[in-house]
């Protein structure tokens, strides 16, 4: 059974069609990436399989069962999680409360208005071997907004792993890092997605090589190849579609 | 701050908290009102803080309580034994419940959407409310009359005052606990980005609902209060001026801090007490106040207290004189056109045959045909508007 | 002087010094009359009325050397035009040691002062106040909630309606069909359910009845229509300020041919905004300056003279009340404390001369009966109103016996023994 | 049938008020995300402008004098005051204009006192255009509705046929877009603002003179206003039309009806039990006219939350 599975997944907006007729199989455990040019409807297929959007038509399953008619928080809680290209995390709070959101949630303390949230040991230590994680224990009680940007990106690859998800979607998680931190973020997600389905969405080619099992290509809102990294490169009509050159 | 100071304030506090108790039933009447617009305005302002919701119609849940709580009494009347203490509890549950159902509908949107759908609530509601007679007892509204209880006869008002205190610190004291919660930590990351918050997995309109609900329950227990100390209620506290109260109240102590709107709701509550047997005027001065706030000092009062500690004193004298300044100006003028706009004044000069009549204003009779009577509040604001500018270029050039 | 800072220094200091100050070297307390009324906010302007007519009618009789040897003491209470202001002010001014607390603006407000001197007085049998509702008509406030302390000198709804039904019917301007539109809220209900009971006394059909909106409606073309296919002689209404002037407007422009029965036409503003849209309406009060003959007269010009303005109606009614109230103060020895109780019974068994008949105050319910003054606005009356040069010329007085209603079941009041 | 035919003609003349009100609102809302709440007073400003204006130089010139003058101080607004607290997001700005709308309605009752003024309708309108059965309608009455279906064409071609009301379009249909407009987009909200004014100071300058010109009209029709563009959805010129004109045909067409819940049970043989129980039950619905359009407007929010025409939610 796949993690996530689209059959013939529409999305129109007013007179544009955006998505037009993607199927794709994501395999349970494995890491999986989208590639394509700007424009191809990434995002957009990223906010319909997590729920921001409904699809106009087709259908969507998560590990098998239909996900395209519920709302994100019905989708998060069935174990997807997702992480945004722009860093959107909670202004006001710091980097000990975020992640502490993700926990709470994981853990299901939620409509709870009797303890304080500090008086929940277990929350407290979940959060805190996060932080150790990511690299950003030291920085606990910091603002999240107030973080250098690669450290944002690590709290929010943090906050997403707080879900314990099955599957987790990355929305470009090197983008605007140097080669080097973006070096030290894959080896990040790969050490802490180990065992986890995960699609990304990633522009640098050297980073979804090194990261991913499987690629798949969106051009104009269809995906043209799927298959191993070799095979995608060798594929005559991705590189042709792909700004007409090589790929390498 | 040390312990000693610590204490201090506490005692302060404290000093100023129970003295009510001996006041006479005029004062201790104006300490309760000035309690409850201070527990009404932070209830408000639980949906602000946290949720970035801004409501407009919190009167609706200010009112029930009110209601509730005085038709309470008038069942005590009737022979149900409930003391007095406990009637502000049917505001809170009054509040909870109303809030509950409003709250799920308006929160279905936010921003300007919820405004307007809180807004849109509160006129049905005052709409409704002479209507209908059995509940909110026509527009002469509802009576009830204390029955002593636990050995007091709370015939006076300080004797309710202790009850008022005694609930509106509990009801501090929730709202303070609740930012600590669970609940509370989720509500205000809901008003940072409500949209990540549900990748999170967490329903958030039934968190925006909750939130309502406990907001509402806290304004109903601020309604509730004012309904045992007043005895009689009626459809009028539907209306959009207790709606816009707190709103005014909060944003002008500044909506960022915990006793931000109990500040500004304390000052507004007095000064209006005491300024409304003064002018006519107040309600003026209360927007302009309010718009000069908004538009120069958005933290609110107390937010840029707090925040502009680290300013010269100088920097903050000579802030406060501008202000000062520019506003007796403002408060000459506009007290001179309101005698002078009056209809009293066109008769007495109707019976001058059309000419200038004197004017009689802080005691200082005026003539409005001399030009000095205008130039020197146009001195006085200019003298104003030069320190401000000269501050600013002197912050420029450091 | 009319001058509004004035007043309120005046009242400021008055509180400060002289009201508040124990009488220590006086050897007999002075009568203190507060006036509670919304003085600030919307409503100020008619509402500050009856403060004006007390503080005249107040000096007047202190001209004449007051009572138990001091002058009448008054001072100004804005309730904010909110019942709660209102009930802090008269606990304020219960505290300065008002001895009469006095309400004409509003029924609502005046329900909340007559609730909170009930339950002072309850509470504090050595220091009671009395209040006098000097305009405010809810039928209620002499039924439900009537008390010993509360006396009303003014009319109700019952009241008006019989006068102007049995005015109208000596006029020969009543008609068959009767078309009865009021506000909906307690004056237009009591208005509206006098007018069903008169129907059943008299000669003549209500045809339909219309409760709308108090000062929402901006547009009443819609009830102009309804009275038209009504078919009405004549419209009965109680309405007042826009709402009134705004009805008599839209029925002039629909071009309709109905006459209108009124009770608040003679509040400031009405006649001028309505314009010629009045002339030929009926009204009923107990105070017409032209059927009050040279008493009228003195009063117009002298109120005038001191004042700056002709007296309005409501400034006449606090007036006439105060003169009621010396009438009664008169039969009371002069003492060295002032006890409200003697002063309330000393009101019920008072008969005051008016220039249009015999007043006295019912002891049943404390409602006073004055001959009603049935009039007709018409141009070039004798004393043009409103700035207009029309006015009320009087048609008809009815003696106030004939008239009263009976006392209300509701009202169950409970006398000091 | 009488009743029926003024009433619609009523209605129609109401809901096209209501439209010339509540068009310059969703546009400001649509373009600049601001919910004005001054925007009742600006109409009420714009009615005593009219009247003040009018005593000098005759009703029509005042016509043209007074929403020129509401939209230079709506254009004030925007630049020196809106544009202050535009970084404190719309919440500040909203608060402002709520401010506002306080401090013009204290200002008003300070300059001409808490009771209506007589602005008159110039004698050349007041006059009856035509008689149903005996019942007049005054000329003024259509005058009022060719002023706002005038205005509503002027805007249409406005937006057509303008570089103006290309960038309007543009923005309304894809708000992200301004902000990638460059740096004449603070002329384009001042220009939208100023219009939006001057609508609203157009209506009040018309109106003012048929209905009453007092303190407490900004807050009469404020709040339907927000109710029509709510239940037309924000930011939709067709919706706001669409909802002013059902809104302004329901409440003069329900003034007639008295209808109450109970009576409505009849069928079922439950009216007796219901009058007899009173309170909501037998409220009439004429006398809920004035509740009524919240009513439709909570209902509108439950099914449709975006509004009639509105697309985005």
């Amino acid at each position: 059974m796949s993690a996530i599975s689209l059959s013939a997944v529409r999305k129109r907006f007013g007179s544009s069609e955006i998505i037009r007729g993607v199927d794709l199989e994501v395999n349970t455990g494995e890491r999986h990436a989208l590639i394509g040019p700007n424009g191809a409807g990434k995002s957009t297929l990223f906010n319909l399989i997590s729920g921001q959007f409904r699809p106009t038509s087709g259908q969507i399953l998560l590990n098998g069962q239909r996900s395209d008619r519920d709302p994100p928080e019905t989708i998060a809680r069935r174990g997807l999680a997702r992480s945004f290209q722009i860093t959107s995390l909670f202004a006001r709070l710091t980097v000990f409360e975020t992640v502490r959101l993700g926990v709470m949630a994981n853990q299901g303390v939620r409509f709870c208005f009797w303890r304080t949230a500090a008086s929940q040991r277990e929350v407290t230590n979940d959060v805190l071997a996060l932080l150790d994680d990511v690299n950003l224990s030291h920085r606990a009680s910091v603002l999240a907004a107030e973080l250098p940007y690669s450290e944002q990106r690590a709290l929010e690859l943090a906050v997403t792993l707080a879900l314990r998800p099955e599957i987790i979607l990355l929305d470009e998680p090197t983008a605007g890092m140097s080669v080097e931190e973006a070096a030290q973020t894959v080896a990040l997600v790969r050490r802490l997605t180990a065992g986890r389905t995960l699609l990304v969405v990633e522009h640098d080619m050297d980073v979804v090589f090194s990261l991913c099992d499987r690629i798949s290509v969106l051009v104009h809102g269809q995906i043209i190849a799927t298959g191993a990294p070799d095979e995608i490169t060798r594929d005559e009509r991705v590189n042709e579609a792909y700004l007409g050159k090589g790929l390498h | 701050m040390n312990r000693y100071h610590r204490i201090a304030v506490c005692l302060a506090a404290a000093i100023v908290l129970l003295a009510p108790l001996t006041f006479s039933d005029r004062y201790a009447n104006l300490a309760i009102r000035i309690l409850v617009a201070a527990l009404f305005a932070t209830a408000f302002n639980l949906l602000w803080r946290q949720a970035r919701l801004l409501s407009f119609g919190h009167g609706v849940y200010f009112g029930a309580g009110m209601f509730a709580a005085v038709h309470l009494m008038r069942a005590n009347e009737a022979g149900l034994n409930v003391p007095l203490i406990l009637v502000p509890l049917a505001g809170v549950l009054s509040g909870l419940i109303i809030g509950l159902l409003c709250g799920f509908i308006a929160t279905l949107r936010s921003g300007a959407y919820f405004s307007m759908i809180t807004l849109a609530i509160a006129e049905l509601i005052y709409s409704l409310g002479p209507r209908w007679q059995a509940l909110f007892g026509g527009e002469a509204g509802i009576s009830s009359m204390r029955i002593p209880s636990m050995g007091l006869s709370f015939a006076a008002l300080n004797e309710v005052y202790l009850i008022v205190l005694g609930w509106s610190a509990l009801g501090f004291v929730a709202i303070r606990f609740f930012a600590k919660t669970p609940l509370g930590q989720i509500a205000y990351a809901l008003g940072d980005n409500e949209r990540r918050l549900q990748f999170l997995g967490y329903r958030t309109h039934a968190v925006k609902v909750c939130l309502f609900a406990l907001s509402a329950a806290i304004s109903g227990l601020a309604g509730g209060l004012l309904g045992i100390a007043a005895e009689n209620v009626d459809y009028t506290v539907f209306g959009p001026a207790s709606s816009a109260a707190p709103v005014i109240q909060t944003f002008i102590g500044g909506a960022d801090v915990l006793f931000g709107p109990a500040f500004g709701a304390a000052i507004l509550t007095g000064f209006g007490n005491v300024f409304s047997d003064v002018t006519r005027l107040w309600l003026l001065y209360q927007g302009l106040a309010f718009v000069v706030v908004v538009m120069f000092l958005p933290a609110g009062i107390v937010g840029s207290l707090l925040s502009s500690k680290k300013r010269p004193l100088r920097e903050a004298i000579a802030n406060t004189l501008a202000v000062l300044l520019c506003s007796a100006s403002l408060i000459f003028l506009c007290e001179s056109a309101s005698i002078l706009l009056s209809d009293s004044y066109a008769s007495l000069r109707a019976n001058q045959g059309g000419s200038w009549v004197s004017y009689r204003l802080f005691n200082i009779e005026l003539l409005p045909s001399s030009p000095i009577v205008w130039a020197l509040p146009l001195i006085v604001a200019l003298a104003g508007v030069l320190v401000s500018c000269k501050l600013k270029r002197q912050e420029e050039a450091a | 002087m009319p001058l509004d800072r004035r007043d309120v220094l005046k009242l400021a200091g008055a509180a400060a010094a002289g009201f508040a100050a124990p009488a220590i070297a006086q050897a007999r307390p002075a009568l203190k009359i507060a006036s509670v009324e919304t003085l600030s906010g919307p409503g100020s302007t008619v509402n500050r009325l009856w403060s004006l007519g007390l503080k005249y009618g107040i000096e007047k009789i202190n001209a004449e050397g007051g009572w138990n040897g001091q002058k009448i003491v008054y001072a100004e209470y804005d309730t904010e035009g909110t019942t709660g202001g209102a009930s802090q002010k008269t606990q304020a001014a219960i505290a300065d040691g008002a001895h009469i607390i006095a309400h004409g603006g509003s029924s609502n407000i005046g329900g909340q002062i007559t609730e909170d001197v009930r339950k002072w007085n309850l509470r504090n049998p050595a220091a009671k106040v009395l209040f006098f509702g000097l305009g405010i008509e809810a039928l209620e406030l002499t039924g439900a909630k009537c008390h010993y302390h509360f006396f009303r000198f003014a009319t109700n709804a019952d009241i008006r309606i019989r006068a102007l039904v049995a005015g109208l019917k000596a006029e020969n301007a009543l008609g068959k069909k009767v078309f009865s539109i009021n506000q909906n809220y307690s004056w237009g209900h009591d208005i509206q359910a006098a007018l069903e009971q008169s129907a059943g006394e008299n000669d003549f059909t209500l045809v339909d009845k219309v409760l709308h909106d108090v000062n929402k409606i901006q547009d009443f073309s819609p009830y102009a229509a309804r009275i038209a296919a009504s078919g009405a002689d004549t419209v009965f209404t109680g309405n007042w300020g826009n709402d009134l002037s705004l009805l008599l407007k839209a029925v002039q422009a629909a071009g309709l041919k109905v006459r209108f029965a009124t009770t608040f036409l003679d509040l400031p503003g009405a006649l001028s905004s309505a314009g010629s849209a009045a002339l030929g309406y009926f009204h009923a009060e107990l105070w017409n300056p032209q059927a009050f003959g040279a008493f009228g007269q003195e009063l117009w010009t002298d109120y005038k003279a001191k004042m700056g303005t002709f007296p309005s109606t409501s400034e006449a009614k606090s007036i006439l009340a105060l003169l009621f109230l010396q009438q009664a103060l008169k039969t009371i020895p002069e003492a060295s404390k002032i006890d409200v109780d003697q002063i309330a019974q000393a009101l019920e068994r008072t008969s005051y001369k008016a220039p249009t008949g015999d007043v006295t105050m019912r002891a049943g319910d404390h409602q006073i009966a004055w001959p009603i003054v049935v009039s007709k606005v018409e141009q070039g009356a004798k004393f043009a109103t409103d700035g207009t040069d029309m006015g009320f010329v009087p048609v008809k007085v009815i003696p106030g016996g004939e008239v009263l209603n009976t006392v209300q079941a509701s009202c169950k009041m409970q006398r000091p023994s | 049938m009488t009743y029926l035919l003024t009433s619609l003609v009523n209605g129609l003349v109401f809901g096209l008020l209501l439209f010339m009100v509540s068009a310059g609102l969703t546009l400001i809302f649509g373009m600049m995300g601001v919910l004005n709440f001054a925007h009742s007073s600006l109409y009420m400003l714009g009615a005593y402008l009219g009247y003040s204006i009018g005593r000098w130089t005759g009703f029509w010139p005042a016509l043209l004098l007074a929403p020129l003058a509401v939209a230079l101080l709506g254009a004030f607004i925007e630049r020196y005051m809106l544009r202050r607290v535009h970084r404190h997001g719309h919440a500040q700005e909203l608060l402002l204009t709520f401010g506002l709308a306080l401090i013009i309605h204290e200002a008003i009752k300070l300059m001409y006192g808490p009771y209506p003024v007589e602005y008159a309708i110039p004698a050349e309108l007041a006059r009856t255009a035509f008689s149903v059965n005996g019942f007049n309608v005054p000329l003024y009455r259509l005058f009022i509705g060719a002023v706002a279906i005038s205005m509503f064409v002027s805007l249409f071609l406005l937006m057509r046929y303008t570089r103006l009301g290309l960038i309007v379009r543009a923005a309304l249909s894809q708000p992200l877009m301004v902000e990638s407009l460059g740096h004449n987009v603070g002329f384009v909200f001042l220009l939208v603002f100023a219009i939006g004014a001057a609508l609203a100071g157009l209506a009040g300058a018309v109106a003012g003179a048929f209905y009453p010109t007092g303190p407490n009209m900004a807050e009469d029709l404020g709040s339907i206003v927000f109710v029509v563009v709510v239940v037309g959805g924000l930011g939709s010129l067709e919706g706001a039309l669409v909802a002013s004109l059902a809104i302004g045909l329901l409440t003069t067409l329900t003034v007639g009806l008295d209808w109450t819940l109970a009576g409505a049970l009849a069928p079922f043989g439950l009216s007796g039990w219901a009058a007899s129980i009173g309170g909501l039950f037998s409220i009439t619905l004429s006398s809920l006219t004035g509740s009524l359009p919240f009513i439709i407007m909570l209902f509108v929010l439950l099914f449709r939350p975006a509004g009639l025409m509105g697309e985005r939610s």
